[in-house]
């Protein structure tokens, strides 16, 4: 088998086998290092498995040499790949970026366990998005979540810890309910294979096993993409953990359940269970509008800067919900392509806010005063990102806005209503970001705060306006993510091959 | 006739669990809770299930009970009873049970041998395995080499829990008591577990070694072994001290276990791959493909003790260490 | 419904009761270590439901002893995924406690009403 | 006809075992305080184990399950009183003091904690 | 330079303009200043470049990016595009003139950034100008709110923040809640996004969401400052004079109007709005805007915030004049936009100068000023007669117009509306002439000369220009009718 074959394999493979290596380089300086390298090999891969998938040929890889439903399949097409390089992209850039906010917040004999947790989260986020396999999913499910637990654990402040204990409560009862979903249909079908259980679950599709499993894992992973009601371990979660840690985190996390969601349930489910449409979208719809309402108004007056933007988080993935409960193909494409321009909004607004941490210690909106002048850089960087957020034109959130009313409008039912609802959203974040805008240009710095210039240092300032120059670049030409954001499409739910 | 005594055993199950979470003393929950895997682990057997039911009473029964011994030991013994209404929590938990149970009615019954499960991928395994790989232990084999992949990211939980703990506990704790750490305190002034303790871990750790390399004839394997192991030197610790078991076995050869372990299971894969096959393919590891799997086998099973075998002793040692810090 | 018929599903409402004990526990209790105990019932009883699905009637453990001929094993695969999943809670759980050995130290108690008054 | 006369003697070893272990069970359910409820678990520890593994040994005859009987007896005998032995000493460390004691310490020179 | 090219330059000049501002803003201000005037220069030579290609009826066009399919960032002069950018341009060079004057006199803070973002603007409504069709025309149409605010919160004080808070409120809330759906129900409508002459939507919509459509736009559209999105225009009063300048000649308010004219006439195609009846309100719409807005500039005392409501009254003009949909008033409404920017920007920089010179800005404080600063009060009053639409100045030419224009309709709803403003005009300008030149200073007052020269030298410049363009006005003229006369494009 040649090396492009193995690439499936080798994208997990490579942060995974790395971390445990990077425990044994002790010196912290090194442990970045083999960190970063891991990270960028990995981002590589995802590129080269982006462009095959591209040209058009789908890559399956029987992992251990065994066929598809007897051994583990490996898959990778376009849905996968883009999720890829949204997961390897944000976890190679906020590596990039890590040494000098990590430095600060975490003491240097404690460095090499930290970035060998973030390779695992790496390594399982990635395994999640490559497997085929429901159970092998739930394994790396695990693997991503022990290790968002450790790196979330790692936060300075005291109250990082209450904040990922709940964490992990409501990740392992999710996992649990995903588990227990995955169970009633390898009871029902004998399979544990994706495309195996598809073929399979036609003949047993009426008995309700595979309804309540349906209701199971929708549940589960809701409860792991902090779908609206279920999302109250987010904000805290976000809010407390070291920042880097929080760019990685709110760049691919919760998306990574959506993308199972959605492939579960559009391939599984959808076209079998009789009315199943009409039941997702009873249940999704409903959701991702209440959880794009409350959470944009939650955000609205909330004054802590890092949670305002967790907050906000909840709301655009009830976007990203949103597109998919119009089970159309103009709706998958509209929630991947808001997958991959949230990424790049939301990771750049974290990667400001770590370079404001390294001069203002407290980051409520009242004590950030006169921040645009100590740090002009960092705060222009700040503003593009904010305006990618709204979805202003000329930025990546614009596309997927767009998309996302052509969707609605499409959809037929009260489409108009929803358009209504996206707005009122969008103006909400206008709302949101243009609070963090005056606190940061207009209000007068508090009276002891000293006014020099002091920018980020060079290195993380770099990231942050790299992420934000892609924002403004994906706006004008986002020929790639939206090549594979229909091409997944037409896989979910055009029925292509 | 088997069913009566599962029943029995299953409504036992039943009134422990609602024990548990009824007691207050949460020294009483943790013991019930080790009963309560020790009646899992016969239930697994009685279903069949001889690994699940050594693992269960190893991992479940064994290193649980020690790790929340350890940590209450560091937190309080007596849980705040919550007053109020408990309508809400039971309503919620009450409806998902009748969820659950009308759920129940279209599976099918107990050990229907024409159930879906064992009609389609269950046979296949059963029936290539004696070629593939020639080894009695059909659940070993699927376990290491079927879906190898699944227990490679099996050993890496293991791995990210062994650094998650040591990270978070990585930390000096805040407040230094002003008392000086008292002597280390095991059971070192009693003549009598002392002796029997010298007597029986060389033992434990022999049975922990069979189980390991008899993995693919009997019940057993990588899991279990480490599991065993951990046990006889947690034995050890608490008889002779934490810092005895320590001076036996150092962290640093915990780390290097744990990483040691993670990576031969990792590099076993990555050797199949230069060889040519795909990641995890043992058949291509030696000139004849059955006796390439069984080595393969051989191999991962020893890293997957290895790491599990390190890791639940970092954890131990951790917790053991905070113990005499505070 | 005869007995017997009624005996093979007493597995599956064991496996719901003890579920929703563990979501409970889980639920209701405030104290962090009563919540991690409920955490590990509400998986064993997952575990239950899988090895449930293995048994075969007559059947024995699936291993293949060499000389006899036509033996009914019971279904090897769940075991395989409970095995996984047995340690994927025994590492969640020494996850959790040294979480709340941290919290124990900061905060002072590890009931989670005083914590979350604390801050 | 001997194999009449062993699974006899084998039943009868069961049965005794049997009964010792439900002995102990109740007495664990009724004897007063800690102490005297520890006394009870020990005699199902000791006793029915020996009769119990002595009667599974007769009935699997002479076979690798003998010897791993034996082997687990053996395990059980050895193991059963020690834990006994640190139950109790332990919570005389802890400072449950048995019933009737008036104060003054009657045990061997070990109790000082 | 070839048109192709020459549109791409006319857009990326001013960006890199702004650059250049920036560096040789920390260099010194006077190489800062020099730059800014030889982009405003090089700016006027490329755009004006256009004007012989497009008097001979040609229509450059060019494409930069397809963003999605169907969604193109594609640029199309037209006649109106390059009356509005030729306009924009040319007050660009005499607008950083004055400003030179202004921001030296009043000692303004970080001029810099006011520099940058002023190109920024004039980059945007160079991309306002010259758009192919919506998606490109909305893209540029918020990139030049974004860069307008800096320029309007310049101060930074608490009242600065909260008027500039109200601006973009509204304007980002108009065009992110009406205008974009617009588009995409266009685009969903119609297809495609395209300015073609003669309207895409005729046929695809019927009945009363043609009127809904029309209406999404022309609220959508906050810029135009028609009556209940008009709130932000007066909240902007409290930027420096030259940004009003900028605002209500120059690109913003302009953009607005501009936009709604060609989205009327290219979108939606003037017989096909004139044929269906939903689209009536428009006109009624406007002239109620005429008329309050007239209204209320009578009780203002201060001279910016009557300046501002008499604008929200001159931008209905041309809202009414493309309403009425008949060829001689849609021409009516191109030039009406010259006068105007005309006319508005010498009062401006007269209240410019005058805050500059004495720090007075209430309107009774400017008893006798006229024997004080003779030079701007002149330009004052030719300002405002144009305003007023008296025959010397240019207002008269576009009044002219849409008079004609509404007559060939037969509308008397507008020709009542255009009299009426005229008279209300008259009112709210008169006294202000009256006070400045006849009536006696009150005693005591301090004394003070003219405005700084560069200031004076831009006012009459503008002045002579309302003047000729009653004069010249044939080619802009001759332009325009292009626009509606069935000329093959």
């Amino acid at each position: 088998m040649t090396f492009m074959e193995h690439l499936p394999a080798l994208q997990v493979v490579v942060p995974m086998l790395s971390a445990p290596l990077i425990v044994l380089l002790q010196p912290r300086g090194l442990a970045w290092a083999g960190a970063t390298a891991a990270g960028l090999a990995s981002f590589a891969i995802a590129i080269a498995l982006a462009m095959a998938v591209l040209d058009g040929q789908t890559q399956v890889y029987a992992m251990g040499g065994w066929a598809a439903p007897y051994g583990i399949a490996l898959e990778v097409d376009a849905f996968s790949a883009l999720v890829l390089l949204l997961v390897t992209g944000a976890g190679a850039a906020a590596l990039l970026a890590a040494r000098v906010s990590v430095d600060r917040q975490i003491e240097p004999e404690r460095q090499p366990l930290f970035y060998a947790a973030w390779l695992l989260g790496l390594a399982g986020l990635a395994g999640i998005v490559v497997s085929a396999d429901a159970f092998n999913i739930f394994v790396f499910m695990e693997i991503s979540s022990l290790a968002s637990y450790i790196l979330i654990a790692g936060g300075p402040d005291r109250r990082a810890l209450p904040a990922v204990f709940k964490y992990l409560i409501m990740g392992t009862i999710g996992a649990t309910f995903y588990l227990i979903g995955v169970g009633l249909i390898y009871m029902m079908t004998g399979t544990l294979n994706l495309a195996d259980m598809q073929a399979r679950i036609g003949d047993v599709v009426a008995l309700n096993p595979i309804l309540v499993a349906a209701g199971f894992i929708t549940i589960g992973l809701a409860l792991k993409a902090a779908v609206f009601p279920l999302h109250v371990w987010l904000p805290n979660a976000y809010t407390h953990a070291p920042h880097m840690v929080t760019v990685f985190l709110a760049a691919c996390a919760t998306k990574v359940a959506l993308y199972v969601l959605i492939r579960f349930d559009s391939m599984v489910f959808q076209d079998r269970l009789s009315d199943h449409e009409f039941q997702f979208t009873l249940f999704a719809l409903p959701l991702a509008v209440l959880g794009i309402l409350v959470a944009s108004s939650v955000a609205m007056f909330e004054g802590h800067l890092k949670r305002l933007l967790a907050t906000s988080s909840v709301a655009q993935i009830g976007y990203i919900l949103l597109g998919a409960s119009f089970v159309s193909e103009a709706g998958i494409t509209a929630s991947a392509m808001h997958m991959f321009n949230h990424a790049l909004a939301k990771g750049g607004l974290f990667l400001a806010v770590a370079c404001l941490a390294f001069h203002f210690r407290d980051l409520r909106l009242s004590e950030l005063g006169g921040a645009a002048r100590r740090m002009p850089l960092t705060c222009a960087a700040l503003v593009v990102c904010g305006l990618s957020l709204i979805g202003v034109p000329g930025t990546a959130g614009f596309i997927s806005k767009w998309l996302l009313i052509t969707a609605a409008l499409e959809s037929g039912l009260w489409g108009w209503s929803l358009v209504a609802v996206i707005l009122v959203s969008s103006l909400m974040a206008v709302v949101y970001i243009w609070r963090i805008v005056e606190a940061l240009y207009f209000q007068q710095a508090s009276a002891e705060g000293d006014t020099s210039f002091a920018e980020a240092p060079l290195q993380l300032l770099l990231v942050t306006w790299a992420v934000a120059l892609l924002n403004i670049f994906f706006g004008l030409f986002p020929h790639l993510p939206l090549a594979l954001a229909n091409g997944s499409a037409a896989l979910l739910v055009g029925g292509a091959p | 006739m088997i069913y009566v005594f599962a029943l029995f055993l299953l409504t036992l199950l039943v009134i422990t669990a609602v024990a548990i979470v009824r007691t207050e003393n949460l020294f009483v929950a943790v013991m019930l809770t080790s009963i309560f895997s020790l009646l899992m682990a016969a239930n697994f057997f009685i279903l069949d299930a001889a690994d699940v039911a050594l693992t269960e009473a190893a991992v479940g029964a064994g290193v649980t009970t020690v790790i929340f011994l350890s940590a209450l030991a560091l937190t309080g013994d007596w849980e705040k009873p919550r007053p109020g209404g408990r309508t809400v929590a039971l309503g919620t938990v009450g409806v998902l049970a009748m969820l659950l149970i009308y759920a129940s009615f279209d599976k099918p019954r107990l050990g229907d041998p024409e159930a879906p499960v064992h009609q389609h991928v269950a046979p296949w395994y059963l029936e290539k395995t004696p070629e593939y790989m020639d080894i009695p232990n059909v659940v070993t084999a699927i376990l290491s080499s079927f879906r190898g992949y699944d227990t490679l990211g099996e050993v890496f939980v293991v791995f990210a829990a062994c650094i998650g703990v040591l990270f978070i506990l990585g930390v000096k704790p805040a407040r230094q008591t002003a008392a000086a750490p008292q002597p280390v305190s095991g059971l070192r002034h009693h003549l009598i577990p002392q002796v029997v303790g010298r007597l029986l871990v060389p033992f434990i750790v022999l049975f922990g070694l069979y189980v390991q390399f008899h993995g693919e004839y009997g019940p057993g394997g990588g899991f279990q072994a480490g599991a065993i192991i951990a046990t006889g030197v947690i034995l050890y610790a608490l008889l002779e001290g934490e810092a005895e078991a320590l001076r036996a076995v150092p962290r640093s050869v915990l780390l290097a276990l744990v990483v040691g372990g993670a990576l031969l299971y990792g590099a076993v894969g990555v050797v199949c791959m230069l060889k040519g096959g795909a990641f995890l393919d043992y058949s291509v590891l030696a000139a004849d493909p059955v006796f390439g799997q069984q080595l393969g086998i051989l191999v991962i099973e020893a890293g997957v003790g290895m790491a599990v075998c390190g890791a639940l002793l970092s954890i131990f040692h951790a917790f053991a260490a905070r113990e005499s810090m505070t | 419904m005869k007995l017997l018929e009624l005996l093979g599903y007493y597995n599956y409402w064991v496996f719901a009761v003890v579920l929703t004990v563990g979501l409970y526990a889980v639920i209701r209790k405030r104290n962090l270590i009563k919540k991690l105990i409920g955490l590990s019932i509400f998986q064993s009883a997952v575990f239950l439901l899988y090895i449930t699905m293995d048994k075969v009637e007559g059947g024995t453990a699936p291993i293949i002893q060499k000389g006899v001929p036509d033996q009914v094993f019971s279904n090897p695969l769940p075991q395989v995924l409970i095995l996984t999943a047995i340690v994927v809670g025994v590492s969640t759980l020494a996850l959790g406690l040294a979480m709340v050995v941290r919290i124990k130290e900061s905060y002072g108690t590890i009931e989670e009403h005083e914590i979350l008054g604390a801050d | 006809m001997i194999e009449l006369a062993l699974d006899v003697v084998s039943w009868v070893l069961l049965a005794v075992g049997g009964a010792c272990v439900l002995i102990g069970g109740i007495g664990g359910l009724r004897l007063p305080n800690f102490y005297t409820r520890i006394h009870a678990a020990s005699l199902t520890d000791t006793m029915a184990t020996l009769l119990i593994f002595v009667g599974m040994m007769l009935q699997s005859g002479l076979s690798l399950a003998t010897l791993k009987l034996f082997a687990i007896m053996l395990f059980l005998l050895l193991t059963g009183p020690t834990a006994t032995y640190a139950l109790a000493n332990a919570a005389l460390l802890s400072g449950l003091k048995p019933e009737g004691d008036t104060g003054q310490s009657k045990h061997g020179e070990n109790t000082q904690p | 330079m070839i048109p192709e090219t020459a549109i791409l330059t006319a857009i990326c000049l001013p960006l890199a303009g702004a650059l250049a501002i920036a560096v040789a803003g920390r260099i010194s201000p006077n190489l800062r200043e020099a730059t800014t005037l030889l982009t405003a220069a090089a700016l006027i030579w490329v755009v004006w470049g256009l004007l012989p290609t497009l008097m001979a009826g040609g229509r450059p066009a060019v494409e930069v990016s397809e963003v999605m399919p169907g969604l193109t960032i594609a640029f199309r002069v037209e006649p109106l595009g390059m009356l509005f950018a030729a306009l924009a341009s040319g007050l660009w060079l005499i607008n950083s003139v004055y400003s030179i004057g202004y921001m030296r006199g009043n000692k303004e803070k970080n001029q810099t950034r006011f520099y940058v973002c002023f190109a920024l603007a004039l980059a945007a409504t160079m991309g306002v100008a010259f758009a192919g069709n919506l998606f490109t025309l909305f893209l540029f149409y918020e990139v030049l709110t974004l860069s307008t605010y800096p320029l309007v919160s310049h101060k930074g004080d608490e009242a600065t923040v909260r008027s500039a808070r109200v601006y973009l409120g509204v304007l980002l809330c108009t065009s992110i809640g009406l205008f974009l759906p617009a588009i995409i129900w266009t685009y969903m409508a119609a297809g495609t996004g395209d300015f073609v002459h003669g309207g895409i939507l005729a046929g695809k919509l019927e009945g009363p969401a043609i009127g809904l459509l029309l209406g999404l736009f022309v609220f959508g559209i906050g810029k135009a400052a028609v009556m209940p999105v008009h709130r932000w225009l007066p909240a902007a009063m409290v930027a420096p004079t030259p940004v009003s300048a900028l605002l209500h000649a120059v690109a913003v308010v302009k953009a607005g109007v501009f936009a709604i004219t060609k989205i009327i006439v290219y979108v939606f195609g003037i017989d096909f709005l004139f044929a269906t009846p939903s689209s009536g309100w428009l006109l009624y719409m406007a002239a109620f805007t005429i008329i309050t807005a007239s209204l209320v500039a009578l009780r203002q005392t201060n001279i910016k915030r009557l300046l501002a409501y008499s604008t929200i009254a001159q931008l209905s003009y041309v809202v009414m004049a493309a309403a009425t949909l008949k060829p001689l008033a849609e021409v009516g409404a191109a030039i009406h936009m010259v006068a105007h920017a005309f006319g508005k920007i010498t009062l401006f920089f007269a209240a410019g100068a005058i805050y500059v010179a004495s720090k007075k800005t209430e309107i009774h404080q400017l008893r006798g000023i006229g024997r004080r600063m003779p030079w701007t009060m002149t330009a004052f009053t030719i300002g405002a007669l144009s305003m007023i639409g008296v025959p010397p100045t240019a207002g008269f030419v576009s009044k002219w117009y849409i008079l004609a224009g509404a007559f060939e309709a037969e509308n008397l709803v507008a020709v009542f509306t255009i009299i009426a403003s005229t008279v209300l005009n008259a009112a709210y300008f008169l006294p202000i002439l009256y006070m400045a030149w006849f009536e006696r200073e009150e005693a005591g007052a301090k004394a003070h000369g003219e405005a700084p020269f560069a200031a004076v030298l831009a006012l009459c410049i503008t002045a002579l220009l309302t003047l000729a363009f009653f004069l010249f006005n044939g080619p802009v003229i001759e332009l325009e009718s292009q626009v509606v006369r069935a000329l093959p494009l």
